[in-house]
């Protein structure tokens, strides 16, 4: 049985501690796949859009608590059925934020690194546009509503499901 | 009752964050739903027909249009994600 | 410029250094994918082998002093001719090993999420059969060089490189 | 003169590390350095005979066997890479 672990939270988080607990939890690992996602602090627009590119100065992340979680859990299920993980950890905050704050961290181990490589890839992707969380940017020229990327849908189609 | 939440960009539109409502039928669509809220709240006519994507949850699972909707259900209107 | 830093060593790493030294040195990142080997304790050979999983006691990594530095500086620069890369860092451990430790980091910064794992997996890909390290194992039937597995060989094909 | 390096299951079939050798002529290429050790040396013929995939860089870039080797250059022989 893989070790699975998922949190919302408004506290920042330690990398190192995650990555020990992923050991730890995964038994006889042979590769382990952190990613962290930051908050950047010059957001470029899609290019279509032709805009400049705003220098932010805060982000909020909203949720819709009770869905959050369902769907992070989903969604590692899913990643737990396609590949042989060991262990599995998503942690996503809420809030405000600063620019080069840790907004997410996936982390996946398994026996050989490709299935550690796709599944982490693979939970992004998914997390990114399944799971109900939205960011507002505060810049200079006032606050705005992030709009939802089509590459990030786009990406999904390459797992290939149908779900 | 059905119990309406709205989520970020469309939270500010409602200018609320939920809301509850007395069904008119005992069961009736997603899209019956949006119709209705349409003809009673200004403010959903206006998110609803500004032509930017609706995503809609019913007891916290993405549903598409003809998904039913009843008592008792919690419902949720919002825009498409962007988290990660 | 990219910053890219690239170590052979015997003497363990931490991962958490790692990671706050590829945040600093990539300035605006929004996403960092950190990959670490570990030595596995079941080590099972390919499937048409027909042997059973052996359990290993320790691994010694023997490698080519000046051939390894170089390969790997090649195989970064390739990483960062291919993907925008705003920092990437390579260590790899040689001599004795046991198993859980830790074996080889590889770390990736970049502005997107897809970049920075792309050129993850494509460094550590290129890394396993391209760079001079041999691993031997020691087990309780005694020692014997791990056979490189034509599944890493075939692993480089999806990047189509000719080179 | 030429220094030739072994490395892993080669270095322990060599029984040695390294050797160095005068050239015959100023410039061979790979395969007649091969061909050359074989005959000199009987645990390169075993190694070079057994079947086992063998891997040689010419001043540590990887060669295939039509690459000249000259004096001076460093030479080096081992199996596929099992590094990662």
């Amino acid at each position: 049985m893989s070790w699975s672990q998922i949190t919302v939270q408004e506290s920042d988080f330690n990398l190192s501690e995650q990555y020990e607990l992923l050991r730890q939890k995964a038994g006889d690992a042979g590769a382990i796949v952190l990613f962290t996602g930051l908050v950047r602090e010059v957001y470029s627009m899609e290019p279509d859009r032709k805009c400049q590119p705003a220098t932010v100065q805060g982000l909020t992340l909203e949720h819709y608590p009770g869905m959050t979680e369902k769907c992070l859990q989903e969604i590692a299920q899913k990643a737990n059925s396609r590949w042989p993980l060991l262990a599995t950890r998503i942690i996503h905050r809420i809030g405000m934020l600063v620019p080069s704050d840790q907004i997410v961290l996936v982390g996946t181990a398994s026996a050989h690194r490709s299935a550690a490589f796709d599944a982490a890839q693979f939970l992004m992707d998914y997390l990114k546009t399944r799971a109900p969380f939205w960011k507002k940017q505060q810049t200079l020229k006032g606050s705005h509503w992030v709009e939802s990327r089509q590459s990030d849908s786009d990406t999904i189609k390459r797992w290939q499901l149908h779900d | 009752m059905l119990e309406i939440h709205y989520f970020a960009s469309v939270r500010e539109a409602m200018q609320r964050s939920k809301q509850q409502l007395s069904l008119p039928e005992a069961t009736m669509t997603v899209g019956g739903l949006v119709e209705l809220l349409s003809r009673q709240d200004a403010c959903f006519k206006n998110v609803y027909e500004s032509g930017k994507p609706l995503l809609v949850a019913v007891n916290q699972t993405m549903v598409d249009s003809t998904h039913p909707v009843c008592d008792g259900d919690e419902v949720a209107f919002f825009p498409p994600m962007t988290g990660g």
